[in-house]
């Protein structure tokens, strides 16, 4: 097996006194999608937000994450950013006062091509929608510009927080697809709770269970084995091949 | 129980809500699908009052409440959720629903009396918070919950109103799967005999599929179709503009 | 819901209201009857004749002192009650002043161009403050976020606008009224009694405190906390915004204009400072410096910030600073120089204001005590 | 005839230096999402930085270019305190807008009591070239030179701001900055050199205002910032949160306003006027003149 | 201790006599301020004859600063009083002087305002005196510009508030009342842009134009003034502010008649000599009188009353002395100072300008009405 693109180790992360992660740790592969999961509060948002430098300034970071040789920790977001690494965040953070367009110009690199053809393929409402403001937008389209808006960048690593959350079922099929396609070029870490998406991207899978990491290993191993889909993830298998 | 009759709201010449009828019997529970951006929440923005519609009115009990503000609605038994979690950041999860239980109570001016000392409230609210299982986060600040807590939040905000017509958006969204049940259950036990009335978005087929008497399907704001959910599921046009191919 | 934040102010840096927060861990028995305990202090106060120099010109007990206590007394409720509008309910207003103003003029004009005997000319002034409030915050209270503090910044406007005009010589315009003392209790006249005027705004602050207190734990203080975070979902919830925010609108306007009558008393006179935009901003500079939303918080800013402003001037004067060299003595000698950078410094290393001092410094003294 | 003349072009002075003031604390304001009482700060650093330059800076003076050179260091020290303000001061406490405000407050109190340690509370002859003092004649009507000065400038700042936003990404950083500057960061822009740009740009428009509103003037005093800051903010609010745009049209209603009330009215009744402008358009239109409609 | 408690003043003959100055050392009025003490001190100097001391007793003073701030003023004369000091002076605006007025009478002190113009503090109470001149006074000098005023028509350009009524109704009563029609443009003392209001003086073509502006705004005004040919149509007669603000006046300064509290050079007293002498710079100016006066007023309540006020009173009330401006007379009914103002021109340009005497009015032509005292 290759090197991985990012490996985080023993993260601890303290916000306001709570310990909200304790030491996980975990690797993602240079290709593919690594899949993060776990119930509602166990600290998946939280994570992703540390490997990107978004911890809130009265929390408190400890351990490694390293992509390649380089620590990321104490190097600012834009920085990370730039150097390839794209976040959707779970919230969509659209800038709602922004018309669509400016939303994804916002989004364009400095040196860097922007593959608008790309997007809007995927896409088309963005390109339609393009002079609306994106707060007006609903919600699915929101996501849509989010996910879009770091498609036009090249990227080395992408950080994905629960992409199909309140999207229609045909919308989450079409971003399912994308992302795949997406994976084939750039490794993902991706939060989701959407146990049909996960078994069709996912090809590793991390499991976090109130701060600390329960599970690690191929994704279609977890998903297959009823008692231990059971035990971590709280579904019996039959929910998660409906 | 609530009916809407030929609802419009346009935004210049767009339609975004466009001649809807709906009619929601006592004790029904109405599912509402389509794609993203058809119309689904600016529907019950229109129903809970937030916006005024252009054209159109809209019925409660047979009363037009079309030009009432949304307390008012809420005060005749209109409750909403909110499709992005909007609660009281810097309350604890117990005030928020302390505070949804006061507001029903009667929302008098109570300048005077001692808040904390109101039994009734406090039972009130801990019996929401145990109904939607936050009840061991009631001292935690709402604004720090994670996601799928502040989903079950709002739940609990809109039990503690007693509703007689609850409107949910999209109240599964960010919860995890191993929740899931256990929230339809909640919003199962609401429905049932008592007579209360639901609207409910919801992108979860399967979800909606089981609690659903009827579903009503939208698109570019117009009501493409409300029936049983086999009719609805049969429908060619809701295939291929909603469902899509399955995963 | 497709939402966009609207140009409104953020609330302010929430604190959870103490008693909104029932089941804290109480100390001891004792901690319910420390604010009586503090009140009871400060009523013997006058009896002491410690004196504190450098703090204090002369001993506690000498009129100046009590005079300046006083003032900062009346300030410390004042900040209290517009700390129900800013810290409690989210309101950012900018015409506060107003209704203080309305009570110094108001009960000064009753009493030296109306002749009415004080008792009248108080009550009077806080009905028609209380009013005054009513009716401008109705209009107000149409607008939210930053439209309501240029609202309320301008019907203040107006006000001072009107006392700088002096019509008919009723307010005396930029060189104030003097306070008739004829017909007034002599129990409130001469430098001798200036400690029934220090007793007086000690029962003015210590009715804000307890009003202030009372309300925000009573069930419309928390329909006021809810409304400081979601406005939208009050009225979602089956309340009427509007309602509850013009109560507590009206209910700071009338202890401002309460404060206004004390204010008078104290000062023995109206001027024009009282109606300025700035008057405002140091309720605004008293709450943040105390730590808005919280019990003590705002009443210690208002003390501290007026302590500051009266003493700061003798402060400019002394030969320690006159000894400095030039390039320090001069801005030094500036009180504004110094409270403005007190001021910037509070908000960098007491974010929570004065309030917050005690949960920061709890680990500290934990820590000490372990040793 | 030559009244109405007369009026409406000191009134068009008067509202050039209305926009002069507001257009930086619009910028600032609706781009920064900081209400910046510190502006008039920068007015004062503008003027007395330009009064000290055409008296002690080599090639600086009171007439020509030498004024040309005065005025443009009485920029660059605005522009230069101003950055100065937003990283020492505003920059650590991004994303608390309430204590930002309350920090430009005290900013505002101690920079002009330390302008007037410096130099003084009274008023001091300010250096400018002597058509300035004159007039021209239009159309019968004495017109002051200082004014039409304001006007040209409040035209030429007007097109550099627009350009500047228009043409420029800064605009789309800041604006999306306001709203989540988290998420600006992640979009890997580092934001915070757009918002000291933002300041730098403020506090030279501020300066600028405070130099040509000390040739109108003819006096430089301490005070004088602030006293113009307060119609500077009706003129912002009513011209819609942060619009350039609005706050120019803002600016004249509320200077031609001003002019004719206070000749054909009694006085004072301009002051009022504009008070109740803004308070009916505050409640007839909640977001300004240009302000969009929020759908909240 | 009791709360009642002032300390009293100290009974026996050695003891210092303690003299509370509360004036703004901060504030707009800080300049007027720094005046105000450095003549207290010359003529401290100057009525004691070098030694600070009445008798054996020392001249004791506590300054204050109000910045400008009644409230503030009222708390350090109530400090002031508490501590057992008898004599009270200083007040560098009008509105401090109005209500540290009242406070000197509840409590028995003697207050002696300064640079305050109000003509509220003249018959305010027996304990009140003033050591500067009035507004009336101003208005009376500048009536004399005009001569025989029957027939004439004067306008009045004066700020709102209290400051622009007093002037006001003092012109319409002394020039008015001497036979000329007097009307007023009033403007707001924040206004910016002076062209209505100039442009309603020209419309009304009045004889002779009144202004009394005070504040930073006045050089705006008067260049609008001179811009739009009111200084060149008729008569405009204004008083004539510190020497810092002579050049803001620019090349309006020579078209206006001035009427002048003080300027350096309008008198060769005695006095004047000695304060010039004193005072850091050796140049007097617009304050320093009120200043020297004060003290001198102070000496001679010390000598004459001891530590008692009413005999302070007594002492104060009629008597004539020679100031820096000449025959001073504090009038007995409402203890208004009588003194010589001057008619003054300006000339120069730049920075260098300088005001030359005119005329001098004496305490006498100048007097104002007698207030009947109101406490
Ligand atoms: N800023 C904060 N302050 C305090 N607690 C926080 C903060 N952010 C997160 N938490 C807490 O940390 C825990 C983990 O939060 P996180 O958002 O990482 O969960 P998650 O796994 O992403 O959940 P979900 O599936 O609901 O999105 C939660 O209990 C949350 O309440
Ligand atoms: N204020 C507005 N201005 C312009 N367009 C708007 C506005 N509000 C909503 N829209 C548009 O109206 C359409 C309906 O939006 P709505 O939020 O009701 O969709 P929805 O059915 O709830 O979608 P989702 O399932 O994604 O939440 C969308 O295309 C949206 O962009
Ligand atoms: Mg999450
Ligand atoms: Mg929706």
């Amino acid at each position: 097996m290759s090197e991985p693109v990012l490996a985080v180790e023993d993260l601890s992360v303290r916000i306001a006194g709570l310990h909200i992660l304790q030491g996980v740790s975990f690797t993602v592969a240079p290709t593919g999608v690594t899949v993060l999961l776990g119930r509602n509060g166990v600290g998946k948002t939280t994570t992703l937000r540390a490997i990107v430098g978004l911890t809130p300034r009265n929390g408190e970071i400890r351990g490694t994450i390293r992509m390649g040789a380089r620590s990321l920790l104490a190097r600012p977001t834009h920085r990370l950013v730039r150097d390839g690494l794209g976040y959707v965040p779970e919230d969509r953070c659209v800038f709602a006062g922004l018309t669509v367009a400016e939303n994804l110009r916002l989004a364009e690199r400095r040196g860097t091509t922007p593959a608008y053809d790309k997007v809007f393929a995927l896409f088309p409402e963005l390109e339609r929608r393009g002079r609306q403001r994106a707060g007006s937008l609903s919600g699915g389209q929101q996501q849509m510009l989010a996910i879009g808006r770091v498609l036009l960048n090249d990227n080395r690593l992408l950080l994905i927080d629960e992409p199909t959350k309140g999207l229609a079922p045909k919308v989450v099929t079409e971003v399912a697809e994308v992302l795949e396609r997406v994976a084939e070029s750039v490794p993902v870490l991706l939060v989701e709770q959407n146990l049909a998406v996960v078994r069709r991207l996912a090809r590793d899978a991390v499991v976090l269970s109130a701060g600390r990491v329960a599970w690690t290993g191929d994704a279609r191993e977890l998903l297959l084995e009823t008692a231990l889909t059971k035990s971590l993830l709280g579904v019996g298998a039959s929910e998660v091949h409906s | 129980m609530l009916a809407t009759r030929g609802l419009t709201w346009r935004i210049g010449e767009v339609a975004i809500v466009d001649n809807v009828y709906l009619d929601l019997a006592p004790g029904e529970f109405l599912g509402v699908i389509g794609p993203n951006g058809a119309g689904k929440t600016s529907l019950f923005n229109l129903i809970s009052g937030l916006r005024r519609p252009t054209d159109g009115r809209v019925l409660l009990d047979g009363e037009d409440i079309t030009s009432l503000p949304p307390h008012r609605r809420a005060r005749l038994g209109l409750g909403r959720t909110f499709q992005a979690s909007s609660v009281f950041g810097s309350l604890t999860v117990q005030e928020n629903v302390r505070l949804a239980v006061q507001a029903h109570r009667g929302g008098s001016m109570k300048l005077w009396r001692r808040a904390a000392a109101d039994r009734e409230v406090a039972a009130a609210a801990d019996a929401a918070l145990d109904r939607v299982g936050l009840a061991h986060r009631g001292t935690a600040l709402a604004g720090t919950l994670a996601h799928g807590e502040k989903r079950k939040l709002e739940i609990a905000l809109l039990l503690a109103g007693e509703p007689r017509v609850m409107l949910l958006d999209e109240p599964m969204a960010g919860v995890s799967a191993e929740d899931v049940p256990e929230l339809v259950a909640v919003i199962k036990s609401l429905t049932g005999d008592s007579g209360r009335s639901v609207l409910m978005v919801e992108h979860h087929m399967d979800v909606i599929l089981e609690l659903a008497d009827r579903i009503a399907v939208m698109h570019h704001g117009a009501l493409l179709a409300c029936d049983t959910p086999e009719t609805v599921m049969a429908n060619a046009t809701v295939q291929e503009a909603y469902l899509g191919e399955s995963l | 819901m497709t939402e966009v934040k609207s140009p409104e102010l953020p609330a302010p840096p929430a604190a959870v209201p103490d008693e909104l927060t029932p089941g804290r861990v109480r100390w001891h028995g004792l901690r319910p009857y420390l604010p009586l305990v503090a009140l009871v202090v400060a009523a013997i106060v006058p009896y002491s004749t410690v004196n504190l120099p450098g703090i204090f010109e002369g001993p506690l007990n000498s009129p100046g002192t009590l005079q300046l206590l006083a003032i900062c007394l009346v300030f410390g409720g004042l900040a209290a009650g517009y700390d129900l509008l800013f810290g409690r309910t989210g309101m950012l207003s900018f015409g506060h002043a107003l209704y203080f103003a309305a009570g110094v003029y108001g009960t000064d004009v009753l009493v030296t161009k109306a002749g009415l005997p004080l008792w009248q000319a108080a009550l009077l002034t806080v009905v028609g403050g209380t009013i005054l409030a009513a009716l401008l915050g109705a209009v107000a209270l149409r607008t939210v976020g930053i439209a309501f503090a240029m609202v309320t910044l301008a019907f203040a406007q107006v006000g001072a606008i009107l006392v700088a005009r002096n019509f008919g010589g009723w307010t005396g315009g930029e060189e104030g009224l003097p306070l008739d003392v004829s017909g007034l209790p002599t129990a409130l006249v001469g430098v001798a009694n200036t400690v029934n005027l220090y007793w007086l705004a000690l029962a003015y602050l210590a009715l804000v405190v307890f009003v202030v207190h009372r309300v925000s734990g009573s069930p419309t203080g928390r329909v006021l906390a809810g409304l400081r975070d979601d406005e939208r979902r009050i009225g979602v919830l089956g309340l009427d915004p509007y309602r509850f925010k013009l109560v507590a609108f009206t209910l700071a306007g009338g202890l401002a204009s309460a404060g206004g009558v004390v204010y008078c008393l104290i000062v023995g006179g109206a001027s024009p400072h009282v109606t300025s935009s700035e008057l405002t901003l140091s309720l605004l500079v008293m709450v943040v410096l105390g730590g808005p939303g919280t019990r003590w918080g705002p009443v210690l800013g208002g003390i501290l910030y007026m302590y500051l402003d009266h003493r700061l001037t003798a402060f400019g004067t002394s030969d320690a600073v006159n000894s400095l060299p030039a390039v320090l003595s001069r801005p030094l000698s500036q009180p504004l120089f110094v409270l403005g950078t007190v001021f910037i410094l509070a908000v960098y290393f007491f974010p929570g204001g004065l309030a917050s001092l005690r949960t920061r410094l709890t680990p500290v003294l934990t820590a000490l005590r372990r040793r | 005839m030559s009244a109405v003349i007369l009026l409406t072009l000191t009134g068009l002075g008067l509202a050039a230096l209305y926009f002069l003031v507001a257009s930086g604390l619009s910028l600032v304001f609706g781009l920064a999402d900081v209400l910046n009482f510190a502006h008039g700060l920068f007015l004062g650093v503008g003027a007395y930085a330009t009064w000290w330059a055409a008296g002690n800076l080599p090639g600086a003076g009171s007439d020509g270019f030498g004024f040309v050179v005065a005025v443009a260091f009485g920029v660059l020290a605005g522009a230069l305190v101003a950055v100065l303000v937003e990283l020492v001061l505003i920059r650590p406490l991004y994303s608390r807008t309430i204590e930002q405000v309350l920090v430009t407050v005290g900013l505002s109190l101690a920079g002009v009591a330390l302008l007037q340690a410096t130099w003084g509370a009274d008023p001091r002859p300010f250096p400018r070239p002597a058509w300035t003092r004159d007039v021209t004649s239009v159309l019968g009507a004495n017109v002051p030179n200082a004014g039409l000065l304001l006007i040209v400038a409040a035209v030429l700042v007007l097109g550099a701001l627009l350009a500047f936003l228009r043409w420029t990404r800064y605009g789309l950083v800041i604006r999306a900055g306001v709203e989540n500057r988290e998420m600006v960061t992640a979009l890997g822009i580092d934001v915070r050199k757009a918002f000291t740009l933002v300041f730098a740009i403020g506090g030279a428009a501020a300066a600028l205002a405070g130099a040509l509103g000390g040739v109108y003037f003819g006096t430089v005093s301490p005070g004088q910032g602030g006293s113009l800051l307060i119609f500077a903010f009706i003129v912002v609010v009513i011209g819609g949160m942060g619009s350039v745009v609005g706050s120019a049209y803002a600016a004249v209603a509320v200077g031609l306003l001003q002019q004719f009330v206070n000749y054909y009215g009694t006085s004072g009744l301009g002051d009022l006027c504009v008070v109740g402008l803004l308070a009916v358009v505050l409640l007839l239109r909640p977001q300004g003149f240009a302000g969009k409609v929020a759908t909240a | 201790g009791s709360p009642q408690d002032t300390a009293s003043g100290g009974g026996d003959g050695a003891a210092p006599v303690k003299v509370g100055l509360v004036y703004s050392q901060s504030g707009p009025l800080a300049s007027y301020g720094k005046q105000y003490i450095e003549g207290f001190k010359a003529g401290l100097d100057y009525a004691t004859k070098g030694t600070g001391k009445v008798g054996d007793r020392k001249i004791e003073i506590t300054e204050a600063d109000d910045a400008g701030d009644p409230a503030k003023a009222v708390s350090a004369a109530k400090d002031l009083i508490g501590k057992g000091t008898k004599i009270i002076a200083g007040s560098t605006s009008s509105g401090v002087a109005l209500q540290v007025a009242p406070i000197a009478a509840q409590n028995k002190v003697l207050f002696i305002s300064g640079p305050a113009a109000t003509d509220g503090v003249t018959g305010a109470n027996k304990y009140t005196f003033r050591s500067g001149r009035q507004s009336y006074q101003d208005v009376v000098t500048a009536k004399s510009f005009i001569g025989d005023a029957t027939g004439k028509k004067v306008v009045v350009f004066a700020q709102d508030g209290a400051f622009g009524d007093a002037n006001e109704a003092a012109v319409k009563k002394v020039i008015g009342g001497a036979g000329a029609t007097v009307s007023s443009v009033r403007a707001p003392a924040s206004a910016t842009e002076f062209t209505p209001f100039a442009s309603q003086i020209k419309a009304a073509k009045p004889d002779l134009l009144f202004v009394a502006w005070a504040g930073t705004t006045a050089p705006a005004m008067w260049q609008t003034l001179d811009q739009q040919g009111v200084l060149s149509s008729t008569t405009v007669v204004t008083g004539l502010d510190i020497r810092a603000s002579w050049p803001t006046f620019g090349a309006a300064g020579s078209k206006i008649s001035f009427l002048s509290h003080y300027f350096d050079g309008a008198s060769d007293t005695e006095a004047a000599k000695a304060a010039k002498a004193k005072i850091p710079g050796g140049t007097l100016d617009l304050f320093h009188p009120d200043g020297f006066t004060a003290a001198q007023m102070v000496v001679r309540a010390v000598q004459e009353g001891g530590d008692d006020v009413e005999k302070m009173v007594k002492a104060l009330e009629g008597w004539k002395f020679d100031g820096i401006k000449g025959e001073m007379t504090i009038r007995a009914e409402d203890h208004a100072l009588l003194q010589p103002m001057y008619q003054a021109k300006l000339s120069g340009s730049g920075t260098a300008f300088t005001a030359t005497a005119e005329k001098t009015l004496t305490g006498d032509e100048t007097a104002p009405p007698v207030t009947p005292m109101k406490g």
